[in-house]
């Protein structure tokens, strides 16, 4: 055990750190989900992209720079710590990509993953149908293969960036005759298939961070597929297992959250309900926690072990946090809380929206409902339901 | 002693939610964020007729001269049904602080035109700086110090504050006081202020238990019908104890609610104590049920397409109206670790 | 609605509170649990009774003094205001009792009510089995007919006072072919019958509150059958409702612990974590929401209303109240908290018993678990499991 | 960067839960409870024989010279069997003080015993009063202001202070500080003393790991075998949703606890911090699983017959010892929002 940096990750710190001084945007990007922000947010990641800094921790070949997942933490925390925008293409870089690099071809690898690095292609995700939410074994949406297409019927629901997105990654029923989590192929749709049809979706704050993705007789070449045919449920754990675990939520994001709750704190704190001091200590405290635990996984994995059932205890923790931290600065915030730009506070911005977004936290890569009975199954060992 | 509503409340209560079911659907609510303005002189006829605003006027100046437990379950009624206009300011703050000034020259024309439903009045004082409505009020209540000012809109202006909760329109109201505008001060006039900050938190407080109550139903409802893993998911136990722990926290704050309200009525010393332990409660309830319906829902709970936030963005922000939970929080833990008094 | 009492409550309150302050012990009485503790505590409910308390809402020929159901709250609130013992009869006036009314015949009211009022008769319960805890339908403890006898085998656990008591009341399988609910019923067991052996169950404090009941072919006569004969179940959810909701835990109990809470701040608070302060106040709010909550029941109750299921909400708000107070209790006294008599300083005197009671506040009289169950399907109409 | 422990402390940890499932059952814990000494001269023994004693005293004195990183997984283990041995008193705060003493000759054959399993040694400081284990102690060092102080027992009168937790033997030990007992003082006395209360809270934050972690499992236990309704109580969400909270707070609390022990083996700047802030989440971790453990045992697991209670006193005892929750809460809230500096 040694939690001090080597000076290489130290230097490889300060490095990124004058990167990011030097590049990241003065102002805050408009929201991804608004055409002109996709299309600024994709800009941005281009940047990323040619400074080095797309995917630090991906192979050279596929446009990162071969760094370990420690190295990954240290970039994201100086990013984070820079303030610089969200990842418009995280269901490519942090999920697909991952699970390209296990389960695709070396030609899937050369097809998708340079682009996705330079997010020439943003990928939306496609889990979730209207009757399969966290029931998602109960999936509907059929490919029936005809020739070497494979020809897609049904309908996806909450696909994260499907908006404006490229390409959607879906996991579909390949034999019609199967059941639950046998029978389901892992495959990958160009959004401009003919047949295919996105419709955005609203949410409660006006903005359309996800869509429904209507497939009729869409037809998508077989080498699409990632995995063996009728194998997607396998790959899609590992891509829910990447989602869950290191890559969703890196902590460096929420140590930055604490560390605005602090100031906010130092702005606010004088006149404010003396119990939100505890609750402020109680964000860096949480935080910290999940920072080094994060560490933890990364030694571990470094060192050749994996991740499984646990992924669900971070999920639940990270995003319990992420609530408590926001209701923390909006109750700190007062009256001034619920007011939208221009007249909100300048020490107000962007704390309303991420309390909205923190509240899907819980909900979003499986309910933590769902991840509570994965822990209890598979972590504790108590019978199934 | 005798802790229950008489069962003219309690059909008051059933009158008020059936106009309200037709007159302010949840489609009513959603129309005045989009495009609608918040006040609805249809629907505040409707109120009128009902006998809502003018509830605590005295007769004499045309009201039903009742008192604020005869108001309370109605009031949880246009919680429930996310009421955009300014019920709580007019008919809860204004009425009685009007009815309260030694000029009754200048109160009863008001009272009058207020139980008529002509008119909707602005209230702004610490703790609720902000005026609701300002925009469609013709008179405005305006504390400075200890002194109550009348000024009709002409005579301020009114800057808006969009909010998260569209139907809540509020204001941020510059004015200059003067003797004209004065019509109450000194020790007077702090009384009628304090009285004013305690309705308003019983009024909010009571919106709030209403739209726990329907976030909860709401939940139920879709917990009944939704299924995954081939059963509904109300049948789950986490689903089913969540929504148990809401019942719980709803069930008893709506009692700390109504006494309130009976101490406001009565004007007992308590009152200003238990008006904040009312709001607090309140605000409490419906945050976690807020939660909890939004958990049972899942991401459909999470769309615009679907009616939930109307409660949920009412919740939060009847949080911060007529005090923060924070500011209640002060007052009480005072009153209650008071060392000159035994708490009761 | 008026929530200020009549002239003639105050002076019911003024005669109660001037009577027990010349009557309660000047000293605590030693533990119900014990021997002497619990001759002690049957001498204070003869005293009681001797001066018109025991019972002060029951008929005056059963003992009481025909008080409503404020009137009992008025008066439990200067009972636990003056720091009056705890109820060893509690069984029996707060739950045998009203059942007994509602469902006995004259002779069993004539026969049990009046030595139960005197506490001459004491009385422990009788539910569970050990594999009828929380599934009380569960019950196998038989009792065949034999004459004009009913014949016992069996056993019931967590029989509370069973140890000291005289009598327990018991639901038993009549009908030895019925199944879950049905065949049961509510029989009354003096302890001193041949063939019932009861074995004390020292709990984690050492104290033995509760007992194992065995019966081993004990006779009971028939006429100490309390309602119909397989009807037991109905008659057992009534006593039960009571249990859960007015009479087991009045609010004034919790009031008092309140205000010693205060007290206790008083001493320590300037010392203490300053979180504690709020959740000193969450004391005060609880316990009062717990106390209108109560009057509200009982206006009700006398306006002839009856209390169904939500008793269930009732018994969860009491038991989790019960155990933040004694935890916020605990978290003042800080190392004091562990420490025993003598050594403990004065104001922790009960904090740490009370603590350690209040833990099976949200196991007994139907777990926490069942009664949200209860709630989500009773009161909300949710769909079984 | 590498944040895990390596397989020499794997292969430690098992050692030492073999031996300590073999010398301290929980009903060797009960036997204390009832009729036996505290202190094991046995159980001791083989704690030395494991090492564990001596793990940080130098090579010189008869030790390993090892460091917190070595030892916090060990620590854990007697939190999960409730070793009732002054072990952390002992080994992780007096051993350090000892060899940070300027004078070795005072020192060495002290450590030298203490590696050997013949002495325990009491300690008590401020926020650490009472000495655990004072009756069985050879040597007490007890902390005067800035003046560390070495007694052999017979100069030291101590009280017993029965505790809940019956294997918890503290005293309040009454003494006389004088020029020959002081062995530091100054700011070499207060370092030495800081260092002991990071030592100390480090320690009984592995133990509550070790119980927290004990809890779940005899909770999981117990809800695998019984059952309710015709299915193991297991298979109900209300259950295993409980547990699985439980297992989250675990989860979290334990890489706090071990950053604290790198932190102190380094004695890097934040190691009070850090200290203070792995105390509060595993005495945290520890009192949720004991109400976890409780709630899923029902009835039986408040009974004195059954082992539950033997770590939920633990639980409970060890949250006041080396620092109450309020006070690390307090020194850490100090640290994280101290202007001076832009919290990490």
């Amino acid at each position: 055990m040694d939690l001090t940096f080597t000076p290489e990750q130290e230097a490889f710190r300060a490095e990124a750190r004058a990167w990011l001084a030097a590049h990241v945007p003065r102002t805050p990007l408009p929201s991804m989900d608004t055409a002109e922000g996709f299309r600024r947010h994709r800009e941005w990641e281009r940047v990323l992209h040619d400074g080095g800094y797309a995917m630090v921790s991906w192979p050279v070949e596929y446009g990162g720079r071969g760094c370990n997942l420690i190295e990954w933490l240290i970039f994201e925390e100086e990013y984070w710590g820079a303030g610089a925008p969200g990842r418009v293409n995280q269901n490519g870089i942090f999920l697909l990509g991952p699970t390209l690099m296990e389960f695709g071809t070396p030609e899937q690898k050369a097809r998708y993953l340079p682009k996705m690095a330079r997010s020439e292609e943003v990928w939306a995700q496609g889990w979730s149908e209207p009757n399969a939410g966290s029931d998602m074994a109960a999936i509907r949406t059929s490919a029936r293969l005809d020739g070497d297409h494979y020809v897609l019927n049904g309908q996806k629901t909450w696909c994260s960036r499907a908006a404006f997105a490229d390409w959607i990654f879906c996991l579909v029923r390949t034999d019609p005759t199967s059941e639950r989590h046998k029978g389901l192929s892992f495959i990958l749709v160009p959004l401009d298939t003919p047949g295919v049809r996105v419709r955005p979706i609203p949410q409660l704050d006006g903005e359309t961070g996800f869509a429904e993705v209507f497939f009729d007789e869409a037809r998508v070449p077989r080498v699409h597929r990632l995995g063996e045919e009728h194998q997607g449920w396998k790959i899609a754990m590992a891509t829910a297992g990447f989602e869950r675990g290191l890559m969703l939520r890196s902590p460096a994001r929420f140590q930055a959250t604490a560390r605005r709750l602090r100031r906010l704190w130092e702005a606010r704190g004088a006149d404010a309900d003396p119990t939100l001091r505890d609750r402020v200590v109680r964000a860096w405290m949480d935080a910290e926690a999940y920072s080094l635990s994060t560490y933890a996984t990364a030694s571990r994995l470094i060192a050749g072990g994996s991740i499984g059932a646990e992924a669900s205890l971070t999920k639940i923790f990270w995003s319990e946090m992420d609530v408590r931290m926001h209701e923390t600065a909006l109750a700190l915030l007062g009256a001034d809380a619920g007011l939208l730009p221009p007249v909100a506070p300048p020490e107000a911005a962007g704390w309303l929206d991420g309390f909205l977004f923190s509240l899907a936290g819980p909900i979003y890569a499986g309910t933590n409902e769902i991840q509570r009975n994965v822990i209890a199954e598979r972590v504790l060992g108590l019978p199934r339901d | 002693m005798h802790f229950a509503f008489e069962d003219e409340h309690l059909r008051f209560r059933d009158s008020v939610r059936g106009v309200l079911d037709r007159v302010c659907a949840p489609a009513a609510v959603r129309k005045v964020w989009e495009d609608a303005p918040a006040h609805d002189a249809g629907r505040w006829r409707a109120l009128a007729e009902l006998g809502l605003l003018g509830l605590l006027a005295p007769e004499r100046a045309g009201g039903l001269g009742l008192d604020e437990v005869s108001m309370v379950l109605a009031l949880e009624e246009t919680g429930r049904a996310a009421l955009p206009e300014a019920i709580v300011d007019t008919a809860l703050v204004a009425v009685p602080l009007l009815a309260g000034l030694e000029d009754h020259g200048i109160a009863d024309p008001w009272l009058g035109r207020i139980a008529a439903g002509e008119v909707v009045v602005g209230v702004g004082c610490q703790p609720n700086p902000w005026v609701a409505h300002a925009d469609a009020a013709e008179l405005l209540l305006l504390v400075d110090r200890d002194e109550i000012h009348a000024l009709p809109r002409a005579e301020v202006r009114s800057e808006p504050l969009p909010h998260l909760d569209a139907a809540q329109r509020l204001f941020r109201v510059a004015w200059t006081p003067s003797a004209r505008t004065r019509v109450a001060a000194g020790a007077h006039g702090r009384r009628l202020h304090a009285a004013a900050v305690d309705r308003g938190a019983l009024g909010a407080a009571a919106q709030l238990l209403g739209v726990a109550a329907r976030l909860i139903e709401e939940a139920v409802g879709y917990a009944k019908q939704r299924e995954q893993f081939g059963r509904e998911i109300g049948s789950f136990q986490a689903i089913k104890h969540r929504l148990a722990n809401a019942r719980v926290r709803l069930e008893f704050a709506r009692p700390v609610v109504y006494r309130a309200a009976f101490g406001i009525a009565r004007d007992l010393p308590a009152r200003g104590r238990d008006a904040s332990h009312a709001k607090l409660v309140a605000a409490d309830a419906a945050a976690f049920a807020a939660r909890a319906a939004l958990q049972v829902h899942g991401a459909i709970g999470y769309t615009w397409e679907v009616d939930l936030h109307v409660w949920m963005k009412r919740a939060w922000a009847l949080e911060t109206t007529w005090g923060t939970s924070g500011w209640h929080r002060g007052r009480l833990a005072a009153a209650v670790l008071d060392p000159h008094e035994e708490a009761s």
